[in-house]
């Protein structure tokens, strides 16, 4: 109890400070100096009609790339210790409802074609690469759902995981050569603004984040599903 | 000292390797008394002579009690005797005392330790036999554990007689005994160097846990 | 003062004198005692007897290298102290050769012969002999605490090392004896005196009887005799060190003898007085009343 | 210079993530992907080195790279400039050698591990580089999840407990620093850094909060103490391999972007990071002491290290133009070093400290081992130590000598445990069931980091003001090097005859010219060094590393004589505290007291080097040279109580004593003489130079000469006292040279000519007798076998030779006329009267006396009395010892008879210093004010007297016989065995009855106390760390929470 | 109060009720969860930073039509970079979580506990 207290009371300083912090914090009228830089040009440079895509791919396209290889430590690390159960498929679990069964083999295409749309429109549309990738694995989560014992094919996953790491950074080194810098996305025509093949390389990078994202997360929750012992 | 203690025994050198004592050999001097110092007289007559005046000038008693006489020496120191005038004195060393007074009846136990005292004294020195203990025995002449003629086991120079002797006859002793030096007479040491055999022989016979060398330097 | 080879007979006769001295002094010494005791006591020249009869010993062993040189070291250190000390102020021919050295060197050489013995009779092989060596040297470095600042003392008040100049400041009357130019420092100097004398009370280095008189307890016949010859010159030496530092050094023989005498019977007085010290006792005395004493003394001097 | 062709620094990232990704493909051939790693890190190494030569050489100037063809802020952009090229370096660096250490490890978990590994690399890389602080955040996260996922590579349950606690914090600290950027992002309007810090945020209301989650965020991420228990666990649970990288490569780059980072807040801030630097500093260290674990102990000493540099980084203002120069040398040690200790922890493999003894079945390694321990505590001649010495120099010329104190004491608290450690594996038992695991790839990284360790070493020295001086150790150094590579091939006979001949010829060609004081202790150095080697010959075998570290040792001492700047000065001090440090441990049971040996001397140099520092400031000129001593303006009593206090501790003046006995007692027998008679001297050197450059001082009213006077004084009788009571002969050996030395002390306090003659007159003497008793005991010891007086007994019988020996060395010792010795005395009587110190001098009179005693007992106890059984047979002590011993007493003899030889011409230039009061000499015979005394005319009586006697006793007892050792009066009775018949056990009893409230252990107990004190402080303090992550992510939370308070202010 | 000021306001409520779970929680599980719920505020209220008050989203179609005059699309929208931000951070977030999830996984197989206090070998 004296430990919660304690907690208690660092958490009322913890507030304390946060009050502080809100207080500073007047709301913004205008947008500032960047936000007002990507908004005046971001559209004419990048040629996304997205412009938060346009600035997650290409001006902050580094935290991009980073990030993508965030999901892949976390999946290279998982899969490194998680070892999987050779005899994961041979548990006994529940037999899965028939209602959830129907809906997913229904569902789970819709949901993969939800996902490619997604990423593939990211430059024009909410979302993107990521959010693609997101919906791509909890098609796979349904699927996994409703077939626990399923053996999915996690090369597959490796595979296209590593390429289109590898294609996301050779294009980043094209654009050293072909345009500005470091994963600048002019190295493919910017196109007609607003068009699906618009906007440079933005597309083709969203598409690899996309499979990237999906691949990876598919694969961790298959590691997931490997290592299940017990229902 | 035990007879334990005179036994070959090995030990270990700091290196390890094993070595062997043996005491009587390592610890202690197997020289016998020097017949040639114990006789020697000075060549010229009036060096001994004088020699023999100090010697006999200066008596210095080895403090060493054996039996109930040592009681009658304590009186000598009184002034009623005064031995001091003499030229008597007290040492706690046989090293630099020149008489042994064997003071009454001697147990064997304790005629090791006066033989051992005896032979560390430097030469020329005199043994002083107080009492008829000394002599023959005395009334302990059939104990199982006294001896009975001391000059079985060291040269004496003076007996003194009586049972026990008074503090008187002891300094007659002493005059006697100096009487003796101042002739030459004084040679217990010589005799005991000369007739060493002899001494050792009847020392043994009745000293049955002999644990010491033959000689005491 | 550089040295002359005339010098070297004057010095042997002082040296004569001053053994004679000694051999006398300590058989009258023992003839007081014994009187005190109500005793004829010994002949007033029982240790020349005693010193030739040791000598006139026929047998002889030695326990070593070291025992051997035993004596030697004990006698050259008392025969030396009376050598590097002037005997007779003013006199040419008895200030023997101080010139190699002053106060000092006599402070330090009276441990020449204390170390030869202590080493010699080690080796003899008693540890009766070694448990006296460690109690004479205890007390005896114990002793010597305060007669440092006895002596400092004298240094300070004369600003000289030298004992010539040491007496030569005390010339010209009793009242400028240090004794009395300096009657604490003296204090402190003849109760440090005691414990170098080896009397009662600080005579437990040589208890005869549960130590077979400790150190020499092996030394016997011409060793003895070296010994006893050393008795005679060593505490004479004291005897005229302190003479000359504290009561204005002598100008004739007389006078040197006379002062010696009674010198010496200061610590006789003492023994025959007072019983017997432990060992820690002696040294706790030592380090209380006396050091107090000279502890003062200093003070005196330097703010006084 | 060589134009190297750059390349653009953004590959360094794209190769290691394309890398990383590619690996994908290689799931099966795990030693191609580990190829391929190599590769890429091998590429990401030499990019960066191109930077960093063109920087260096070519004058490069530093390079935007931009991303995506923007210009920042709009866009990421990332910075190659020179420290850029540097960290970088280094990360790569040692990431690829780590690769290599990590070979079974990374193959045993696969590609995964492999890719992970490397994007740990690439992540610490961009850290570096980039200009933008969300992208900044992105690499954190990427560097942190990584290295969360290397600490599981060993997969066991601590390790993923571990891991866990450290996401926890990890998580919790990213999480405020997100907060910190988006509030920084709304305040300035961009996110790029530049720009951030020209928006000046702690001018807006509020921003202050984006400032202050920013950086106390990046201050969490460097684990300040006592927030920072799940980054030790993670150093404990990891494999060292990993250890090796995240220490030396992650905390390199952190500190790196807090400096990056730092700019965006004010002044403040920078005294905020320098006290949390501080605090960190000093906990995490003193946590150290307490551990047992080498993982463990190291990773508190790594957060220590980072602490260090927090320290620097807040202080940057204040250390100017020296800052790069001394952030660079601690920085590079701490690379080394702390990357080839957890290499060497993962050769080793056994976690306990206490089992590393096994690590003595690779020589080469231990030395490794000692290179890193001393690189990391700043000894010379590596690089730290540059970095120190330009610290405490800039510091003290600032005026914070505060800081200095406080960062000299975290690092000699560090210097317990590291030392002790050092101590434990050269010392302790090589537990045969141990393995040690030694294949090629894990011995290669710790060579090449060892070796560069003194190549750096070299190229600081070089950078260090002043560091043209330091050409004179070239020499010698390399000497001790080319000794070390042969030391393990030839024999004892040739090393030893080239040492001699080394030194014999240093001291010829370069010391010939030396005059005054610095010739007297170039006599007692190079010949003592030559006398004691000489010795030597009496040892088989290799010995091996005996020569390089005594030729340090005495490079060391050589060196302060040489020296002309106080960084030659200081440098020499710590190579010969370095040198005899290992030549004390060598001794069979030194270690405790080796280590205690080290404290006291770390304890000593960072003393002086305070008060050269202090020195250095107050004299205003600039200059390093020796005379700034003389023109001290400020601060002159402080300085001379550092200066002496540091000094003596290697003189060994009561209160610093206790490392002495046991350090001389313990160690090697002819080990023992020269840091006995010769080391100790180095203090005594070290008093000449501050006494004749400051004079007398005084602090707070009171003569500083004065108190060094009565604290000889006390030394000298206390130390005689305790030797007394010593059974151990070379303790006893050993307390008296605190004795003497306390007259030495004494002597010098009386800033006198005659004071100072006493004073070298003792030292040289000293010298004389302590070399040579310490030699005639230890060739006793040697052949006993037993240092134990009491155990001994009669030897004289058996060695007659030492014995003598021993007599003269006592006879020297004790002062007694005609030997040498008193002139000591004599002259220390005319000093005292002449200065008035009627008390000191008495105590040291008195001192004298005691002497007398233990002289007497180490000669009787040893060589006089009962031979024992078990020496039966024993031989005389090996010639070569017997010669070192009888030229040594050939100089004694010399010295007795004609002391003018020598104290004429020291007393002449004296004069120069001290014009009154000189002696005057007439032939052999010196006359003060006060006294005489002819050395000749001494010796030559009593040696008369002497031998008359002699020839006289010869006379009379010429037929002698000689008997043994049981032909002794024993009551009438014979005694039985030879140890129940010698009296040598506790010697002076009564002596003890009465005094022995003297020497009551109060000194030892004090500082036994302090360490105890330290000990549970630590002990307690590590409570903190319970394990719990909770715990660890509440303390994250209360150090934000706290630090709000301060610094916001509520 | 605008949508900015709300939504920093619950997310600095949402991080305290995220901190107050990590800290007291005793099972891992939900001090992941914890995490998610810190995570959320955080994102909370990175986005809430960006409002700019009736800005809408900031996609060049539907109410802001392409081709609008740079000018009129600055005052139209709100601010992109904290929403590019957050979906770098949702992913890293979520990175996060999956492994802390893993590591659970693990630990629970070795020990059978969820307790974070039998997690406690490696101390002082």
């Amino acid at each position: 109890m004296v430990k919660k207290l304690f907690v208690i009371i660092v958490l009322i300083g913890l507030a304390v400070f946060f009050y502080g912090m809100l207080s500073s914090f007047s709301g913004n009228e205008t947008l500032n100096m960047s936000a007002a830089y990507y908004a005046e040009n971001g559209a004419e440079e990048v040629g996304a009609a997205n412009l938060v895509t346009a600035i997650v791919v290409t001006y902050r396209g580094l935290d991009t790339l980073g990030e993508v290889t965030i999901l892949f430590l976390t999946a290279a690390i998982a899969a490194f210790f998680l070892k999987s159960k050779d005899n994961f498929s041979k548990r006994k679990v529940k037999e899965s409802s028939e209602l959830l069964k129907t809906a997913s083999s229904m569902l789970v295409p819709l949901i993969f074609t939800l996902g490619i749309y997604v990423f593939v429109n990211g430059h024009l549309t909410p979302g993107g690469g990521f959010q693609g990738g997101a919906i791509l694995a909890s098609g796979l989560v349904l699927l996994l759902l409703s077939e626990p014992l399923q053996k999915v094919n996690s090369v597959l996953f490796a595979v296209v995981e590593s390429i289109s790491g590898l294609f996301y950074v050779g294009i980043g080194v094209a654009g050293i050569f072909l345009a500005g810098g470091f994963l600048d996305n002019s190295i493919l025509p910017l196109g007609e603004f607003g068009t699906l093949l618009s906007a440079g390389a933005l597309p083709v990078i969203y598409i690899l984040v996309g499979l990237k994202v999906g691949s990876e997360l598919s694969g961790l929750l298959t590691k997931f599903q490997e290592t299940q012992e017990e229902n | 000292m035990s007879l334990e203690d005179i036994k070959k025994r090995t030990v270990l050198d700091p290196d390890g390797r094993e070595i062997e004592i043996d005491p009587l050999k390592d610890y202690y001097c197997a020289a016998t008394p020097d017949m040639k110092m114990e006789h020697h007289k000075s060549s010229a007559w009036v060096i001994e002579k004088f020699a023999n005046w100090a010697r006999s000038e200066s008596l210095w008693i080895l403090a060493f009690g054996t039996g109930c006489g040592a009681i009658e020496m304590r009186p000598l120191m009184t002034p009623k005797y005064d031995a001091y005038r003499f030229g008597i004195q007290w040492r706690a060393t046989p090293r630099q005392s020149n008489v042994f007074i064997i003071s009454g009846y001697m147990s064997i136990k304790t005629l090791k330790r006066a033989i051992r005292a005896y032979e560390q004294m430097p030469s020329p020195k005199y043994v002083l036999g107080l009492g008829s203990c000394t002599i023959n025995g005395g009334m302990y002449w059939d104990s199982y554990n006294t001896i009975n003629r001391l000059d079985h086991y060291m040269p004496v120079d003076v007996y003194v007689v009586g049972c026990m002797p008074r503090p008187e006859s002891i300094l007659s002793g002493f005059d006697k005994l100096k009487q003796l030096i101042k002739e030459g007479k004084g040679e217990g040491a010589a005799k005991y160097a000369t007739d060493f055999k002899w001494y050792k022989k009847n020392q043994k016979q009745i000293i049955k846990d002999w644990d010491m060398p033959d000689y005491n330097w | 003062m550089i040295f002359e080879p005339i010098q070297i007979p004057w010095t042997i006769l002082g040296l004569f004198i001053v053994f004679n001295v000694g051999l006398i002094l300590t058989g009258t010494v023992r003839k007081i005692g014994a009187r005190v005791g109500r005793r004829r006591g010994i002949r007033i020249y029982q240790p020349y007897i005693d010193l030739v009869k040791n000598y006139a010993l026929r047998s002889n062993f030695t326990h070593g290298m070291m025992f051997y040189l035993a004596p030697v070291f004990r006698l050259s250190g008392g025969v030396g102290l009376i050598v590097f000390m002037p005997l007779i102020y003013d006199s040419v021919h008895f200030s023997n050769f101080s010139f190699a050295g002053d106060a000092i060197l006599i402070m330090y050489f009276m441990f020449f012969g204390t170390l030869g013995m202590a080493l010699g009779a080690g080796e003899g092989g008693v540890p009766f002999s070694a448990i006296g060596i460690s109690r004479g040297l205890s007390q005896v470095t114990a002793a010597e605490i305060p007669l440092i600042l006895a002596f400092l003392a004298v240094f300070i008040q004369t600003e000289s090392f030298s004992i010539t100049e040491i007496v030569a400041a005390q010339q010209g009357g009793f009242l400028n004896w240090t004794l009395f130019t300096n009657p604490l420092a003296t204090a402190t100097a003849m109760l440090a005196f005691l414990g170098s004398m080896m009397r009662s009370p600080f005579d437990i280095v040589l208890a005869p009887q549960e130590i077979p008189i400790g150190p020499p307890t092996e030394f016997h016949s011409s060793f003895l005799g070296v010994l006893s010859t050393n008795r005679a010159v060593f505490p004479m030496a004291k005897t005229i060190l302190y003479v000359n530092l504290f009561f204005g050094g002598a100008t004739s023989w007389p006078e040197l003898i006379l002062k010696s005498f009674l010198l010496y019977m200061w610590s006789v007085v003492v023994g025959t007085i007072y019983p017997r010290f432990r060992t820690e006792q002696s040294i706790r005395w030592f380090m209380k009343y006396p050091l107090i004493l000279g502890v003062i003394t200093i003070l005196v001097l330097q703010f006084g | 210079m060589v134009n190297l062709i750059l390349i653009n620094p953004i590959y360094i990232i794209g190769i290691g993530l394309g890398t990383a990704f590619l690996l994908g493909f290689f799931k099966k051939g795990k030693s191609v992907a580990w190829a391929l790693m190599l590769a890429a890190l091998a590429v990401m190494t030499y990019i960066s080195f191109t930077w960093l030569w063109s920087f260096i050489f070519n004058g490069q100037l530093p390079e935007q790279v931009y991303t995506a063809g923007f210009k920042p802020p709009f866009s990421i952009n990332l910075l190659m400039g020179k420290s850029e090229a540097f960290f970088t370096f280094l990360i790569s660096f040692v990431g690829f050698l780590g690769g290599i250490y990590l070979f079974d490890k990374l193959k045993e978990q696969g590609t995964h591990a492999i890719s992970v590994y490397l994007i740990l690399i690439m992540g610490l890389n961009g850290i570096v580089m980039t200009r933008d602080i969300f992208n900044l955040f992105v690499f954190l996260e990427i560097a942190s999840i990584a290295t969360a996922g290397l600490i599981v590579l060993t997969p066991d349950i601590k390790a993923f407990s571990a891991g866990f606690k450290y996401m926890i914090a990890s998580g919790l600290i990213s999480g405020f620093l997100l907060i910190g950027i988006i509030f920084a992002y709304y305040f300035g309007g961009t996110l790029n850094i530049d720009f951030l810090i020209q928006a000046d945020l702690l001018a807006v209301k509020g921003g202050v909060f984006a400032v202050f989650l920013i950086i106390i965020a990046l201050l969490l991420e460097l684990k300040p103490f006592p927030a920072n228990g799940w980054g030790i666990d993670a150093y404990e649970a990891s494999p060292a391999g990993i250890n090796a990288v995240i220490s030396a490569a992650s905390a390199g780059a952190v500190y790196y972007v807090l400096s990056k980072v730092l700019p965006i807040a004010d002044a403040k801030w920078y005294t905020v990071t320098a006290v949390v630097g501080m605090i960190t500093f000093l906990g995490s260290n003193l946590m150290g002491i307490k551990q047992a674990d080498a993982k463990r102990m190291l990773g508190y000493s790594s957060v220590g290290q980072v602490g260090l540099l927090l320290v620097f980084l807040g202080l940057s203002k204040q250390l100017g133009i020296n800052f790069e120069f001394i952030v660079f040398g601690i920085i590079i040690s701490h690379y080394l070093a702390k990357a080839g200790l957890f290499w060497l922890a993962g050769i080793v493999k056994t976690g306990k400290l206490k089992e590393w003894g096994i690590l003595r079945r690779k020589p080469v390694l231990v030395f490794f081992m000692g290179t890193f321990i001393f690189a990391l505590l700043g000894l010379p001649p590596f690089p730290s130590f540059f970095a120190k010495w330009t610290l405490v120099m800039t510091l003290s010329a600032a005026g914070m000598n505060l800081w200095v104190g406080l960062i000299l004491l975290g690092s000699l608290v560090e210097a317990i445990y590291l030392f002790r450690w050092l101590g434990y594996t050269v010392k302790l038992d090589d537990n045969k069931e141990l393995s040690l695991s030694t294949p090629l790839y894990k011995t290669i990284p710790v060579w090449v980091f060892g070796l560069l360790t003194y190549y750096i070493g070299y190229l600081s020295s070089t950078m260090v003001p002043g560091g043209s001086s330091l050409s004179m150790f070239y020499i010698p150094l390399a000497f001790v090097g080319v000794l070390f590579i042969v030391d393990k091939f030839l024999p004892v006979l040739i090393k030893n005859t080239v040492s001699i001949a080394a030194m014999a010829y240093y001291g010829w060609y370069y010391m010939a010219d030396l005059t005054e004081f610095r010739m007297l202790f170039a006599i007692i150095f190079i010949g003592g060094g030559i006398i004691t080697l000489i010795a030597g010959y009496a040892k088989n075998g290799k010995r091996i590393g005996f020569y390089p570290f005594a030729m340090m040792m005495y490079a060391g001492l050589a060196g302060l004589l040489l020296s002309e700047n106080i960084l030659q000065f200081f440098i020499s001090w710590e190579l010969m505290t370095l040198g005899s440090y290992i030549l004390i441990l060598r001794g069979k049971k030194s270690m405790p007291h080796a280590l205690s040996y080290m404290l006291f001397s770390l304890g000593g140099a960072f003393l002086i080097l305070a008060g050269l520092g202090l020195a250095y400031a107050s004299s205003g000129a600039n200059s390093i040279s020796l005379d700034i001593l003389k023109n001290v303006n400020q601060y002159s009593g402080l300085i001379y109580a550092f200066l002496a206090v540091g000094f003596m501790t290697k003189t060994a003046a009561i209160g610093l004593h206790i490392w002495l006995p046991g350090a001389h007692a313990e160690a090697e027998s002819d080990v023992s003489p020269m840091v006995s008679a010769i080391l100790l001297k180095a203090g005594m050197f070290g008093l000449v130079v501050l006494m004749l450059s400051m004079g007398s001082q005084s602090l707070g009213g009171v003569s500083l000469p004065y108190l060094l006077g009565w604290l000889g004084a006390i030394t000298a009788i206390l130390g005689n006292i305790m030797a007394v009571f010593q059974e151990d002969a070379k303790r006893l050996l050993a307390y008296s040279s605190v004795g003497q030395l306390g007259y030495v002390v004494f002597a010098m306090a009386f800033m006198s000519h005659l004071g100072w003659l006493t004073a070298l007159a003792f030292a040289l003497n000293h010298f004389v007798f302590k070399a040579l008793l310490f030699l005639a005991i230890g060739g006793v010891v040697m052949r006993t076998k037993t240092k134990t007086m009491y155990e001994m007994g009669g030897l004289i019988k058996r060695m007659p030779f030492s014995f003598i020996s021993v007599l003269i060395g006592i006879i020297a010792l004790s002062g007694l006329p005609p030997l040498t010795g008193f002139a000591g005395k004599w002259l220390s009587y005319n000093a005292v009267i002449e200065k008035g110190w009627y008390f000191q001098g008495f105590l040291v009179s008195i001192a004298g006396l005691v002497a007398f005693l233990y002289c007497f007992r180490i000669i009787h106890v040893i060589f006089l009395g009962q031979p024992k059984d078990k020496f039966k047979n024993i031989k005389e002590a090996p010639l070569p010892m017997l010669i070192a011993q009888y030229i040594l007493i050939g100089a004694i003899m010399l010295f007795s008879i004609m002391p003018n030889m020598v104290l004429k011409p020291v007393g002449d230039f004296l004069i120069q210093y001290f014009p009154d009061g000189a002696l005057q000499w007439q032939g052999g015979t010196a006359i003060s004010r006060l006294g005489r005394w002819s050395g000749v005319a001494i010796m030559n009586i009593t040696m008369g007297i002497f031998g008359i006697i002699f020839v006289w006793l010869l006379f009379i007892s010429r037929k002698a016989v000689k008997v043994k050792p049981f032909n002794i009066f024993y009551s009438g009775e014979a005694p039985s065995r030879p140890e129940l018949t010698h009296f040598g056990y506790n010697f002076f009893a009564p002596y003890k009855k009465a005094v022995g409230f003297l020497v009551q252990p109060l000194v030892t107990r004090f500082w036994y106390g302090l360490a105890d004190i330290l000990h549970s402080i630590s002990d307690l303090v590590r409570r903190l760390y319970n394990g719990n992550g909770q715990t660890y992510a509440f303390y994250v939370i209360i150090f934000m929470v706290v630090f709000s308070f301060f610094t916001i202010g509520g | 109060m605008d949508f900015g000021q709300i939504a920093v306001s619950v997310g600095f409520l949402l991080i305290l009720i995220g901190v107050w779970g990590i800290l007291t929680q005793k099972n891992i599980i939900k001090i992941v969860i914890g995490f998610s719920v810190f995570d959320t505020g955080l994102h909370m209220i990175m986005v809430g930073i960006g409002y700019v008050k009736g800005g809408t989203a900031p996609i060049l179609d539907g109410a802001i039509a392409p081709g609008t005059a740079p000018i009129n699309i600055v005052a139209g929208i709100v601010d992109p970079v904290p929403q590019a931000l957050v979906l770098t951070a949702i992913v890293i977030g979520l990175g996060v979580t999956a492994l802390m999830l893993a590591y659970v996984v693990r630990l629970y197989e070795d020990r059978k506990s969820l307790d974070i206090s039998s997690y406690e070998d490696l101390k002082w």
